[in-house]
């Protein structure tokens, strides 16, 4: 069973007692099946109680669950057949990103997407998720040719953030992100982005210029991690928690301001719980909104992803006398 | 004056700095805010320790007279010293960030900001010329925020750079920014996106794009505008990277190398077309600006 | 015969291989050049020793049966067992290597690699098909001056991309060779802008070019073609650089390190798409192909 | 004075006997002007006789004279302006490549060149001109803005060849050249390159492909080092001026060949004697074909560059019966 959180610890005791029941009733074969059927829903209730009021530091939690499904899980699940593809073809594969080309519902399209390791040896390889120079790079070599061929553009968010050590900023991680968002900005191919897990900052944002950019629900999508936000505005990253309120990082507060089309539903309690249920309702959300693409030309698809990522931010006009 | 501003719901009026047309010229007059007069005669240099007086730091554009120290500046003060006199036009003065996300203290730390720097927000865009070349100019503000990119900045670069796209001008931003600004969330993560996007359709029609990297730059900025120009300058000494050397160092479990992430380090990486000292930086761009004059093609000499 | 052809000035005639249209069939039923098939019926295998039943070998596709290592390869073996039966159409068998430098041993040396290898040139260029899809297929041959690249070879390369933009298909390029071939000087080195020259113009058509790295790969043609994939295959094991191990050695005055200039050491430095073992090259390419046929666009499906 | 070689010799004898009349003649005061004058008739004729008889090694050794000028030495008699540029953004500046913009005739221009040091410290700081993949990738980018501003590309090659140790080989050396190639062939801006002193194979020919290719009389441009031809056919590095002969790399082998479009005559005895002269000379003939290029739209460049580089190469045609 998955690793439960302690928001989580009621649901247990409850699923427990009716595992006792059900152990009492078949050994001493009383019928208590009447019992059991009204703790069973009384779970039901709970589950649905719990799942649909997450605080947003509770989705971080789920987000970030060692079991969530990352990229390698989804794209059987979501491909007919997928081939990766490594390089930067300047200075090294970067574990972290992965890339390369599948076919969707018949189409061949070029994916891009953050992995983390699933334990502690696969999460040195890749970093645990963040990003070197050279994984911006492989990206971008690899949308470039999405564009070269026609290919529309998958890409799956999933980190917490870039690398930040020396050998990132000797070679040059600012520009290698700078350079995905000027690129992606400009092609003529549909660009569909989903964030799977983490969004952190700008590793995240770096395949973050979509025509559409979807969330699963319980991701989380921003600026800067809860922890370091806390650290620096009340010099506690314990206050992580509050952190995550205020930075208003959820699929619906996203949604809520615009910068998310859709929110992916995930099974009750999270992705990790139906993986297959999960990426059968995100292929269902990607080829819908693939197929809407499809109403416009080369030119128009990138004249309105500009004009999405040109129109987000708020703010007040003052009226000059 | 600026927190009454800030309280208000959504549309404000204030009628004095930063200046509508009428009071360009008194904002050029004005050459240093505030916050770099000190309040003595005296200014004691960060680097060296020397204690300069504080007229011939001005006029040697607060360069340390001893060590060469290129000591933070302003945005007004740095647009003095390069532009052509009077040539500033200033635009969309008008726009005022909000607060979107309800952010605890973000009203109060702009109305701070405001009052301390007497600009309206974190950067100042419009178009001068430089030794008679027009150009569209942007500057980041080190005191509002520390230069943080929220949604005003972004737009205001954005509107900038499509300006320049309609003018046919070039277009050079001067850098210095700790990153994207937290209190604005996601919406300021996306100004990254928006401002790289602007660049790529001015790349796109052929345009000139020079960025300035001044002490510091660090975050969302450098990772968006500011490496994307045609031509990178970086001025002596600034320290310049995505990371903080803070956060490295925690990460790391290490002390960082002697002049990791200055100016001379990431050129030594690759970064940095140019390292310019602020004395060289009008010559220095002006040149560069004939070079990619529309008359001085190829093409155009036929 | 060969020798004969190569003594004399111009224009020479030699009415047997390589084939033209009628004798295509003929070269195909001979699955394996003279040089492969050894005098006994046991091959060593040079890198575990393990001593195999030849035609076992041949089975495998000379890829040893018990440490895997894949052993050099004919062009026109290699061809055998990637294309499908019988679809192969040879371009350019008239072009011969002239000795335009008058370089000692030269014409010797070529009559030497066609009699031991039964081809005019290091290099096979043609149309086949893989699994149904139809593509330009180039093979260097690693047995004539070790695949070296003289005005020949450039010239098939050159001609091959060029019939390929016309048909509109897609470039496979199998590459095998020492480098540039220094007997043709100069020559031979603009023969690397000459190939890099006419997959710009393949690139700029559209159209898929594929690089598969075989081993040895080395020098100049490291340096050209076989560098400018979309996507870039190797072979498992197979050593690929610009520079030779020995030379580096000499000039680091150091070992290099196991598994340098590996397909794998390559990979892990981020210059390979992919390794894919020869048994799965044929359906490898076959599935690249397929993602990149006109009709499997997106545009296309609306 | 100049280092002189071998060869050089008998004109040293020879000025050192009209400098011991000269001086015998002043001390004694005695006429000598007959004998001297023949003997200056004779020196000026015996060095006519050396130096425009160079056999392809004694030219080798001119080209790769310690005081030859490399390009920092042109760089300001060529141009009224010159500002270089630095880095590849992405991993480092080589500094044994050197470009950026300058002005040539009041035409702002991109150059690139190799550069090899003048003494040891400054050869180590340039690895003796030869480019690792950053150097190559520095070029690139700098080249590409001259395309994007339509600015005509001057490269000036001056290199033993491409660098060979590890370090470039991991950092993917034969993809930079190859880009350079690649890149090269498509550009719409005139590309003129020069070779003023070693031209060593894939590292001299990433710089190569141009409209109009010009050599510097003693300068060779060679697929291998007369060295390395000599170690691998007679496995005696010793003979490479055997070897100097049979590559035919001479100025005047690469005329012949019709690779090369034009050679710039040096002073008697070596650019090294007069680089104010070479350079005045030099410029004159860039002038010269810059301005017949001028004839030509962007389009018709690339593609006259194309056929130019196309066309390279010797072959037989059999007469099938
Ligand atoms: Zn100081
Ligand atoms: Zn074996």
């Amino acid at each position: 069973m998955a690793q439960l959180f302690e928001f989580e610890k009621p649901l247990l005791e409850l699923e427990n007692k009716i595992a006792e029941l059900q152990k009492f009733s078949r050994e001493k074969q009383i019928d208590l099946s009447s019992e059991i059927t009204t703790l069973e829903n009384k779970l039901e209730h709970l589950k649905k109680t719990i799942y649909t009021q997450l605080e947003p530091w509770q989705k971080v939690m789920i987000a970030r669950h060692p079991e969530r499904p990352n990229f390698y899980d989804y794209a059987p699940l979501l491909f007919e057949d997928f081939l990766e593809l490594h390089g930067d073809r300047c200075f090294a594969d970067d574990r972290s990103v992965v890339g390369g080309i599948a076919v969707f519902r018949g189409i061949p399209v070029t994916v891009v997407a953050h992995v983390k390791g699933k334990d502690t040896k696969e999460n040195i390889q890749r970093n645990f998720g963040m990003p070197h120079p050279e994984g911006y790079r492989k990206a971008l070599r690899l949308m470039n040719q999405a564009e070269k061929f026609g290919r529309p553009i998958f890409t799956f968010i999933d980190t917490p953030g870039a690398a930040c050590d020396l050998g990132a900023e000797e070679r040059g991680q600012s520009e290698a992100i700078a350079r995905c968002l000027m690129a992606m900005s400009g092609y003529h191919v549909p660009v569909i982005s989903t964030v799977i897990g983490e969004g952190g900052s700008g590793g995240a944002l770096a395949f973050g210029v979509g025509n559409v950019i979807l969330m699963l629900e319980n991701s989380f999508y921003t600026v800067i991690a809860p922890e370091s936000c806390a650290s620096i505005l009340w010099k506690d990253p314990g206050q992580a928690r509050e952190a995550a309120t205020a930075l208003k990082f959820t699929s619906q507060d996203l949604f809520s301001l615009g910068i998310v089309d859709e929110i992916v539903p995930e099974p009750l309690g999270g992705a990790h719980r139906n993986p297959e249920q999960t990426a059968e309702v995100l292929a269902e959300k990607i080829d819908k909104h693939l197929k809407a693409l499809k109403a416009y030309k080369p030119e128009e698809l990138m004249e309105r992803r500009y004009h999405k990522i040109r129109s987000i931010g708020v703010f007040e006009r003052e009226i000059l006398e | 004056m600026f927190k009454d501003m800030f309280r208000k719901p959504k549309y404000v009026t204030i009628p004095s700095v930063p200046p509508a047309a009428s009071t360009k010229q008194e904002a050029l007059q004005q050459p240093v805010s505030r916050r770099e007069l000190p309040d003595g005669l005296w200014v004691k240099c960060p680097k060296c320790g020397e204690v300069l007086f504080s007229k011939d730091l001005e006029e040697n554009q607060r360069v340390c007279l001893k060590c060469s120290h290129h000591l933070r500046i302003s945005a007004r003060a740095r647009l003095e010293y390069l532009i052509d006199k009077n040539s500033f036009e200033e635009w969309d003065t008008e726009l005022r960030s909000a607060d979107p996300l309800g952010f605890p203290g973000y009203r109060e730390k702009l109305a701070e900001a405001a009052e301390s720097t007497g600009m309206s927000e974190g950067v100042l865009t419009g178009r001068a010329s430089i030794e008679g070349n027009q150009t569209v100019l942007v500057f980041n503000e080190s005191g509002f925020m520390m230069g943080s990119m929220g949604s005003v900045v972004g737009e205001k670069i954005a509107r900038a750079v499509e300006k320049a796209l309609e003018l046919r001008l070039p277009v050079i931003i001067f850098s210095t920014s700790g990153g994207a600004r937290m209190q604005e969330g996601i919406l300021s993560l996306y100004q990254m996106a928006k401002t790289s996007a602007a660049l790529a359709k001015l790349a796109d029609a052929g345009l000139l794009y020079i960025s300035v990297l001044t002490d510091p730059t660090f975050g969302g900025v450098t990772a968006s505008y500011a490496s994307l120009g045609d031509i990178i300058i970086a001025e002596p000494g600034a320290l310049i990277g995505f990371t903080g050397p803070r956060v490295i160092k925690q990460t790391m479990r290490q002390e960082l190398p002697p002049g990791a992430q200055t100016a001379e380090f990431n050129q030594l990486h690759g970064s940095i077309d140019l390292i310019v000292e602020r004395a060289q930086m009008r010559p220095t761009l002006a040149r560069l600006l004939r070079y990619h004059r529309e008359g001085a093609k190829y093409g155009a000499t036929v």
